[in-house]
């Protein structure tokens, strides 16, 4: 006989250690399985999208840095990429392999705070996130050294860098891009056969391919689900054509299968900034900027360009009008777009793992309110 | 490389299959008439060759005289791109059909768009502000908000 | 004489128990009068904290048995354990015979626990 | 008190009554603010009137309060990652017995207000800090915090966290380094071995 239970609907409120940051979901559940779930979104909406048509095309630069805030670098990629490509402005050689280090350099220290905080969240209080941590500081370091900010850098400017390499980058770069695999060694030795998280994420909140190609999920996310897709080998920009590197894909979809992706993605991270290393070194130090005017005006017309950031197809759609200032400056977060398909892969299990899915997914709120 | 489809082309196959949908193409994208982009949608996605099966980007700009809704469009299988424009003319509130059936990712772009524009998506499950709260006036990307 | 010096450390140790549970209840209050700990009575103080919103409908639901068998095995196999420490202290003494009679008991209530296993009351499902 | 769920689940938005009445409660705080409110900066003119019993008993409480404040983690934005950072080996906040970042306002002292405000988060904000026990206080980390940074003139961001809630600490940066972090927590310090235990009024 069925037994008559009733449902509790609980705020997962915007005030929660689960859901870094100010993410709120108004979750239905009956006993302790979910029934229904409800994302709600605008906690932190700055509305960058808005200030954008208020600020000249250098201007608005500081404020991409603030979108997702684990990814500055990449984040100032995007756009410059999208503005250089409708204003049809040419990188020097130089710059564009700098890019390349610096974005992979961002995609490490993402992908550790990435994990560090999928793990606390599986129970596992602290411990990885300081050993992971202990990287981040490195990688922090050197972002220091190269643009004096830890974590808004503003380091890119249209056309190129802000500031060429200093003399000790590449030595400080060399010896972590020698240590880092070791270290991801460790993590692996510590956590891929670890049977708690094995027990905990195997097999949890499995999003299908065709689910994830449909919600339009990107990044590790859509990799994690079996569908080999990355927009440095599918869509290639900067130099990415001439460097070999490999895209580690999952099976299943699981929470695991995302885990297991961004550690492998480390590892692919650390391939490409050895290639770059070698040729960076062999540059004269030097032309780092294309000249542009302050003042940059692209002629009327619209792009769409995207790139590849550490969360996903992070993609400028900027119109302009001729003028200083665009006209419309659409920013796509993949973090945002990556919650689509939340409400389907978490129905159905328990509260303990809509935290594990939400921590798989890696959202950073600052992209996903804009 | 993720090649671009040329507007005329999709237009002209599109013509055939859904006569009088397309408006205008040009070499990126196409114009497609606001009552008729749910049947257009279904059909980039499922005609053979073109499979569009990923929805890389759903936005609006607003042109002062008429609020564009864009599509950007992408197949896994072809690797290739399209882009699929919708205007909105006229005084009252610009209203486009869903196509959250088409595409689950549409969903949370179509409510920003509704949120920042004021474009009413008919036929999305759950319409409502995304960003801001329940019962804050105007529409804050339209070009006369200055809040 | 030494037949009360058992006794005493237990006295020892009930005065300190007792002790221990009334000055950590008492203490708020003294501090609170002297006015050292400050006293703001407020109602949205009171309120159940639920991520900063208001709560959402009564708590008090009806909800599945399986949480009230879990609850069972738990209570039955706690009191075996306290039964356990006093027997597990003078097991020297006992011998064989306390073991067996522990023995005894020990299976009858796993008899318990795998009647429970059979029926699926361990299932989370 | 309890808001009651939805009679039936139609199509649409169900939970329609229920998101009518947070965006009211956001429009009505929204209205409400206006002027900042001044900084609890009692213990400036409190140094007159302390007798010299109380100091002792003052000096023992301010050393026993400013010790062990466990601040609550209210990460908003970017200027969360760098108190995480501050947490973190490096930058050991466990220095300042500030061990523990405790998510649930009732076991928190201090709320470390990080990140940009916005009005849909303020009513929250409010009610998180109403529910931490006295005595408590408030530090506003970053820019957006202090004066709402460079989104300051956007409709839905808070111009300064004390619109809403008295701070007592501000530490500017955007995001603040770690090290300044922790200058502005030793600031604080300072201003809670000086207030004393407020034997006179019940801070």
């Amino acid at each position: 006989m069925a037994i008559r239970t009733q449902p509790v609907t609980i705020n997962i409120g915007p005030q929660h250690p689960s859901t870094h940051g100010v993410f709120r979901m108004r979750v239905t559940f009956d006993g302790e399985v979910i029934v229904g779930l409800e994302p709600i979104f605008g906690y932190l909406h700055r509305g960058k999208e808005k200030l954008a048509e208020a600020r000249t095309y250098t201007q608005f630069i500081p404020i991409t840095d603030r979108q997702d805030y684990l990814a500055s670098m990449t984040n100032n990629w995007a756009y410059c990429l999208a503005v250089e490509r409708l204003a049809g402005i040419e990188l020097p050689e130089r710059a564009e392999y700098i890019r390349v280090l610096v974005g992979e350099m961002m995609r490490i220290s993402n992908h550790l705070m990435a994990l560090g905080f999928f793990l606390n969240d599986c129970g596992a209080w602290q411990t990885p996130l300081l050993y992971m941590y202990r990287e981040r500081e490195k990688l922090l370091d050197l972002f220091d050294m190269l643009s004096g900010q830890r974590l808004n850098y503003n380091y890119m400017r249209l056309g190129g860098v802000s500031q060429d390499l200093p003399p000790e980058f590449l030595p400080a770069l060399k010896k972590f891009v020698a240590e880092m695999p070791g270290y991801i060694d460790e993590y692996e030795q510590l956590l891929a056969t670890n049977e708690i998280l094995l027990a905990r994420s195997k097999g949890v909140g499995i999003l299908p391919a065709e689910l994830a190609i449909s919600a339009s999920a990107s990044g590790p996310v859509l990799r994690a689900s079996g569908v080999k897709w990355d927009i440095r080998r599918g869509d290639p920009y900067s130099v990415y054509p001439r460097l070999q590197f490999e895209i580690p894909t999952g099976q299943q979809g699981d929470a695991y299968d995302r885990f297991w992706v961004r550690m492998q993605e480390m590892r692919q991270s650390v391939r490409i900034l050895e290639q770059a290393l070698a040729a960076v070194e062999q540059m004269p130090p030097g032309v780092y900027r294309a000249k542009v005017p302050a003042l940059v005006r692209p002629p009327r017309g619209e792009v769409y360009s995207r790139i590849e950031s550490p969360k996903g197809e992070l993609a400028y759609y900027i119109v302009s009008d001729g003028g200083i200032a665009p006209w419309r400056c659409r920013i796509r977060g993949p973090s945002q777009i990556n919650l689509t398909a939340l409400k389907e892969m978490v129905v159905g299990w328990k509260l303990a793992d809509l935290v594990i899915v939400f921590g798989s997914i890696d959202v950073v709120m600052g992209e996903v309110d804009r | 490389m993720t090649q671009p489809l040329s507007g005329r082309e999709v237009a002209a196959r599109i013509g055939r299959e859904i006569p009088g949908a397309v408006l205008l193409a040009d070499g990126l994208g196409i114009w497609v008439r606001p009552g008729s982009v749910a049947q257009v949608a279904r059909f980039l996605k499922e005609a053979p060759g073109l499979e569009m099966d990923y929805l890389n980007n759903l936005t609006a700009a607003d042109y002062l005289d008429y609020i564009e809704v864009v599509y950007h469009l992408s197949s896994m299988k072809h690797n290739h791109s399209l882009a699929m424009k919708v205007q909105c003319w006229g005084p009252q509130e610009p209203e486009v059909p869903s196509v959250y059936s088409v595409w689950l990712g549409a969903d949370l772009q179509e409510r920003e768009c509704y949120d920042m524009f004021g474009v009413r998506f008919v036929g999305h499950p759950n319409l409502k502000r995304l960003l801001f709260w329940e019962g804050f006036e105007g529409h804050v990307l339209r070009k006369e908000f200055t809040g | 004489m030494d037949f009360w010096a058992g006794y005493a450390s237990i006295a020892l140790f009930l005065i300190v128990a007792v002790l221990f549970g009334l000055v950590t209840v008492i203490l708020p209050k003294v501090l609170r009068l002297l006015g050292i700990v400050p006293r703001k009575p407020d109602p949205v103080k009171y309120s159940t904290y639920e991520c900063g919103m208001e709560t959402i409908g009564p708590s008090w639901v009806q909800f599945n048995f399986r949480y009230y068998v879990f609850a069972l095995l738990f209570l039955v196999f706690d009191v075996l354990v306290v039964f356990l420490y006093p027997w597990a202290v003078s097991l020297r003494g006992g011998g064989w015979a306390a073991f067996w009679a522990m023995g005894v008991f020990v299976a009858v209530l796993f008899a318990g626990l795998v009647y429970a296993w059979k029926k699926g009351a361990l299932e989370w499902r | 008190m309890a808001v009651n769920p939805p009679a039936s689940p139609g199509p649409g938005n169900p939970w329609l009554e229920l998101d009518r009445t947070e965006g009211l409660a956001i429009e009505q705080l929204r209205a409400a603010t206006g002027v900042p409110l001044t900084d609890p900066a009692a213990w400036i003119d409190e140094e007159v009137e302390r007798g010299v019993l109380l100091t002792s008993l003052d000096a023992l409480l301010g050393w026993g309060r400013r010790y062990s404040t466990w601040p609550a983690a209210f990460g908003l934005a970017c200027c969360a990652m760098e108190m995480v950072a501050t947490a973190a080996s490096r930058f050991d906040i466990s220095r300042f017995g500030m061990e523990f970042f405790r998510p649930s306002p009732r076991q928190a002292d201090l709320m470390i207000v990080a990140g940009t405000l916005c009005w849909k988060m303020a009513p929250p904000l409010k009610r998180i800090y109403d529910q931490m026990a006295e005595p408590k206080w408030v530090v506003a980390m970053g820019q957006c915090a202090i004066s709402g940074g460079p989104f300051a003139e956007y409709v839905s961001v808070v111009p300064g966290v004390n619109h809403i809630i008295p701070v007592d600490v501000y530490v500017p940066g955007c995001p603040p380094r770690p090290e300044s972090l922790l200058h502005g927590l030793r600031m604080l310090h300072h201003k809670i071995q000086t207030e004393g235990s407020g034997l006179k009024r019940g801070r």
